[in-house]
């Protein structure tokens, strides 16, 4: 049960809103050598176990794990797929080490989101066929009727929600692999179309294509095969129900990121988080979902992100830095790999390997992501420079 | 570097379109167990149910087979008329169509709450005035004949004045 | 006993039931296409076929003349810059002769059969193939080790598409 | 490593259309299992599901659509897939739940809505190829199957009737099976001369399109003292995936399926599985891949299987009785569910609670294993008492 594990390499490619130079298995490929080398040169044979997260319709192939192993150096060995965010793949990893078959396993994930004609026919079909798909609207309708609740629940403000949108964006211009860098001002986000009343166009985060491979290994191997290791200190995940009609308790509140940050806070021996943390990347998938992930992981009170966000709080000086690297919102969405991304922020602020945005005297960090609507499912974790 | 040659030039920048849909095939959906009762009743008698679980205290709208949360099954004694109104819980105006084109008229999709459960509809019949959460609504149904099973027999709730 | 119930649930519905129209049901299907990217590899195999050649690419490793073209040997893992042309001839791993279409239905009297094959071309490692299909050939004369040849469309025809082969025949 | 046991498992009837959703099915089958062993949902602490490719449910995300109906509120939730090996996979991945120390009971449920495709759930299957290289030439499943059965014919000298005997013996097997979806025995001449659909693939040869779930309850050790006496342990569990460059591998041969094998026999310290296990749930989609698997998972002779199987050593009365369940030719395919139907099995089949189809003389050891994606993936589950 303490067997320890550590996040020993990390490596990604791509980072584009299309990617047209790579298909995606050479994209992966590239990821995937990286990481290798950021694991100090592993080679995959070495590796005893793959995990990739993935959805088939985000692929245009059915079954689309059949084409995981040959990019990650894996034919022949122990894959398989979580069609889930990609840190329940990273949790899926984690646990086959803490099971003691296997002590270094690979988690990959992926987007060519560019490669699809039309993401929001997705969306809808992902929505029930009998109760929602028939009404033919846009499935962002959902995000609007999310948001209204959480600002009428909350009290707070639309403002405050575009708040999110200027400081992530500026956030991003310190990251290179940002795509969605922008000075603006916060009238450019309220005065801007609106998609789905009170949700504008610039609260939802832009498309990225991109792929990312981390390696974990237990405490033995992982002092072998870096320096730098990264330790998982806790992880949870979970779902809220998926059906639209009985979010009574979570159409306004993101039930599944209390209950994924309460398992992650316990393996941790975390009782409060925002002393104990020092800085987060969270799913900003839309502006209000920071707030709403904020308040539900206990980072602050229900309804007082947005005032805490105002006050500066969560800015890359402030007391508790939220998503420095920009977030999606600042740097674009990676559905699948969306978790990953958020999680390799993580680990280059405590490698210390940040750059012009890296914080200061930072050893704990919390990564923590949401599979986009109409889910609700959430995966919160920990990580820690000391074991 | 781990690829020793990428696409350069956007002359060589190619990407395969079948020409047909990826996906060549389509799905039809049952209403299932619960919903083929569930529509049955809307359809024939203009009634919405609910089914109830004692345990938990929660009725669930649209009626279901079981409790979500306990695992109870919610036999045919569970299930209850829960009536045609309830409560704006959230709404929004929708200025995009499905495919992402801007609309001048948007579309107004409320959750109607109704016992424990969200009903997810349209809104007609109203002012702006009628736009706040908690307002009650009621439901407007289609001609009896027009009716075909489904969550379109119900053409959209409406604010009760 | 009690633990012999193990089963339960499974309503089944007859063809009866849903002509009937008592049972309620939507049909929908996916609005999205797909534009995948070629990439690097697989971008220069189609501008090849398009050509009238079969291009391979070979790990320095391992050797292996890998087919379909690859940048990276999945077994070695490592970069495969070489790219080298094989042959449009190969033998025939194994075949089946198909009486249905993709969509399950049958094929119509007139129609022929499909003719699937995995051919291992020659040139490539040995045990490369590719899935193609067989034509100018009875269904009873193929055999497998057969000796089989790519008959190409017409130059003007061909789009850099695996279909610029429009099967292989026996040689 | 720690120990983890099987103590309840159920499933719904296999029929080739449901009128249930996928999320009721799969309440159907989870609801069974928890009832079998005296448990509430809210003794589960998470869910590991599974289903195969979306495309066949017809929902983008299927595995959050039908968490509810796995029990899945409030809980945390993963679904896993490898394509046919889903069903047996997410055993194993139940198993790293509970095997990681992370939780002390795990609901295991796998659902297959395949009647939901039109035209026919075959032509879902055309979007499993290579979108690029290998889908403009229009090939749909029947191909690989038939490419790989002709060559593994051809490699040892089998002849169809040897093929079709497998469909027999199973669909026989498979009569006394509760969820069932036939009705009706079969011969050789029966499957021999049924429609040529892809040579030498006839119609009887191949599981039927189906509707169903399965589900499992997977605990710790010390859950599993407290709850029953006749805990059923996993043994050793295995995985494996082939490059997706299929048509570069010789297909006589499922090596995926013998390093996964070797994978699960090494955790469960088997070293002679010929001889120590007593059970066998080859993954039999076709009758052919049954015999395949059976050479995979070294259970049989590369090339002497068909042999043994026309002398009655794979029958239910015979030394390893293989597919006494059914399989997926016997009781229905609905592809994951068909997986955790044969781990099902196994469970009943060891506490000897198989009723009409109970293989004799107290079998301790069983096998199922789950094939799927290009003829590229194996699952295995060792389990025993």
């Amino acid at each position: 049960m303490d067997k320890k594990v550590a996040i020993v390499g990390i490596g990604y490619s791509g980072f584009g809103s299309t990617t047209p130079d790579l298909s995606y298995r050479e994209m992966i490929f590239e990821a995937a050598t990286k990481c290798y080398q950021d694991a100090g040169g592993i080679h995959p044979q070495s590796i005893d176990s793959f995990v990739a997260s993935s959805e088939d319709f985000m692929e245009g192939i059915s079954i689309a794990d059949e084409y995981v192993p040959d990019q990650l150096g894996a034919v022949l060995k122990p894959v398989h797929s979580i069609t889930g965010d990609s840190l329940q793949g990273l949790a899926s990893a984690m646990m086959q080490i803490k099971t003691g078959q296997q002590s270094i396993v690979a988690a990959s994930a992926f987007s060519k989101v560019s490669n699809l004609s039309n993401h929001d026919g997705l969306v809808t079909y992902a929505t029930d066929p009998f109760y929602i798909r028939p009404f033919n609207e846009n499935p962002y309708f959902i995000a609007g009727l999310e948001m209204n609740r959480y600002l009428h629940e909350t009290g707070t403000t639309r403002e405050q929600c575009a708040k999110v949108v200027t400081k992530n964006r500026s956030n991003a211009l310190n990251n290179p692999s940002a795509l969605y860098g922008a000075r603006i001002e916060l009238e450019d986000v309220t005065e801007a179309p609106v998609l789905s009343y009170p949700l504008g166009i610039y609260d939802m985060s832009g498309h990225l294509d991109g792929s990312i491979v981390v390696l974990l290994a237990s405490e033995e191997r992982a002092r072998e095969l870096t320096d730098k290791p990264i330790w998982i200190k806790g992880i949870g995940w979970a779902t809220d129900t998926p059906n639209l009609d009985s979010r009574i308790d979570g159409m306004g509140s993101a039930v599944y990121a209390r209950l994924a940050a309460q398992k992650a806070y316990r393996m941790a021996g975390i009782n409060n988080p925002f002393n104990e943390i020092d800085f987060a990347e969270i799913d900003d998938t839309f502006s209000y979902k920071e707030l709403q992930h904020l308040e539900a992981l206990n980072l602050c009170g229900p309804g007082e992100a947005g005032k805490l966000l105002e006050l500066g709080c969560f800015a890359p000086d402030g007391d508790f830095p939220v998503n420095v690297s920009g977030g999606s919102l600042g740097g674009g969405y990676l559905h699948e790999a969306n978790g990953l991304q958020r999680l390799m922020e993580t680990v280059l602020q405590l490698r210390g390997e940040a750059g012009k945005r890296q914080l200061h005297d930072v050893e704990t960090g919390l990564a923590f992501a949401w599979r986009g609507i109409p889910t609700a499912t959430g995966a919160a974790v920990i990580l820690s420079t000391r074991p | 570097m781990a690829i020793m040659e990428r696409n350069s030039r956007n002359i060589d920048n190619r990407y395969w379109n079948p020409g047909f849909k990826a996906f060549p095939v389509k799905n039809v959906y049952t209403a299932g167990a619960a919903g083929q009762r569930f529509f049955e009743e809307i359809k024939n008698n203009s009634k919405i149910l609910g089914s109830r679980c004692e345990k938990c205290e929660l009725t669930y709208v649209p009626a279901r087979i079981y409790c979500e949360r306990c695992f109870n099954r919610l036999e045919e004694k569970n299930w209850i008329d829960v009536g045609t109104e309830g409560t704006i819980y959230s709404y929004t105006l929708l200025f995009q169509t499905q495919n992402g084109e801007p609309r001048e008229n948007p579309a107004v999709m409320v959750a109607v709450r109704i016992a424990d459960g969200l009903l997810i509809h349209r809104l007609g019949e109203f002012s702006a005035a009628d736009l706040e959460i908690d307002k009650p609504v009621k439901a407007k149904f289609k001609p009896k004949e027009k009716r075909k099973g489904c969550i379109e027999d119900i053409d959209y709730f409406k604010p009760i004045k | 006993m009690e633990d012999k119930i193990k089963v339960a649930g499974g309503t089944g519905l007859s063809a009866q039931d849903i002509s009937s129209g008592k049972i309620f049901l939507t049909e929908d299907s996916l609005d999205c296409t797909y534009a995948w990217d070629t990439g690097v590899a697989v971008n220069r195999y189609l501008e090849e076929l398009k050509k009238g050649k079969i291009i391979a690419t070979r790990c320095r490793k391992c050797k292996r003349i890998m087919l379909p073209p690859r940048l990276f040997c999945e077994l070695c893992f490592i970069p495969c810059p070489d790219w080298q042309y094989v042959q449009d001839s190969g033998i025939v791993n194994t075949y089946s002769i198909c009486y249905v279409h993709w969509d399950a239905s049958r094929i119509g009297k007139d129609e022929k059969p499909h003719l699937p094959a995995v051919i291992e071309i020659d040139g490539a490692a040995p045990g490369m193939g590719i899935m193609h299909i067989l034509g100018e050939v009875e269904p009873q004369e193929i055999k497998i080790g057969m000796r089989v040849k790519a008959v190409w469309k017409p130059e003007a025809e061909r789009s850099g598409s695996i279909t610029d082969i429009k099967y292989f025949k026996p040689c | 490593m720690r120990k983890v046991a099987i103590v309840g498992a159920g499933m719904t009837k296999f029929v080739r259309r449901a009128l249930e959703t996928p999320k009721e099915l799969s309440y159907e089958a989870a609801k069974i299992t928890l009832d079998s062993c005296g448990l509430t949902l809210e003794d589960v602490e998470c869910i590991a599901h599974g289903t195969a490719p979306d495309a066949f449910d017809g929902l983008h995300q299927n595995g959050e659509y039908m968490v509810d109906g796995c029990g899945g509120w409030n809980k945390p939730t993963m679904r896993v897939y490898v394509g046919g090996g889903t069903g047996i996979h997410a055993v194993v991945h139940g198993w790293h739940h509970v095997a990681s120390g992370l939780f002390d009971t795990c609901l295991v449920v796998c659902e297959e809505k395949m009647s939901s495709a039109l035209p026919h759930a075959q032509a879902f299957f055309l979007t499993i190829f290579d979108s690029i290289t290998e889908r403009p030439l229009e090939p749909n499943l029947l191909w690989i199957f038939a490419l790989e059965m002709n060559r593994y014919m051809e490699r040892y000298g089998y002849t169809k009737e040897d093929m079709a005997l497998v469909a027999v013996k199973n669909k026989l097997n498979g009569l006394k099976h509760p969820a069932s979806q036939f009705t009706e025995e079969v011969t050789v001449e029966d499957v021999v001369n049924s429609e040529m659909m892809a040579y030498p693939v006839s119609r009887l040869d191949v599981s039927p399109v189906s509707d169903g779930a399965a589900a499992l309850l997977l605990v710790s050790e010390r859950v599993a003292r407290r709850l029953t006496d006749k805990p059923v342990w996993i043994e050793g569990v295995g995985w494996s995936l082939d490059t997706a460059y299929w048509a570069t591998r010789d297909l006589y041969y499922p090596r995926y399926t013998d390093t996964a094998a070797r994978m699960a026999y090494e955790m469960a310290g088997i070293r002679e599985p010929d001889k120590e296990i007593h059970i066998a749930e080859p993954y039999d989609p076709f009758g052919y891949k049954a015999l395949h698997h059976m050479e995979g998972l070294q259970l049989s002779p590369r090339g002497k299987t068909v042999q043994l199987l026309h002398d009655g050593h794979f029958d239910i009365d015979g030394n390893l009785p293989m597919c006494p369940s059914g399989g997926l030719l016997g009781v229905g395919n609905p592809i994951a569910a068909a997986g955790t139907m044969k781990v099902c099995e196994l469970f009943w089949q060891l506490r000897g609670e198989a009723d009409g189809r109970q293989v004799p003389g107290n079998p301790r050891l069983g096998v199922a294993q789950s094939w799927g994606d290009l003829m590229q993936v194996s699952s295995v589950v060792v389990t025993g008492i």
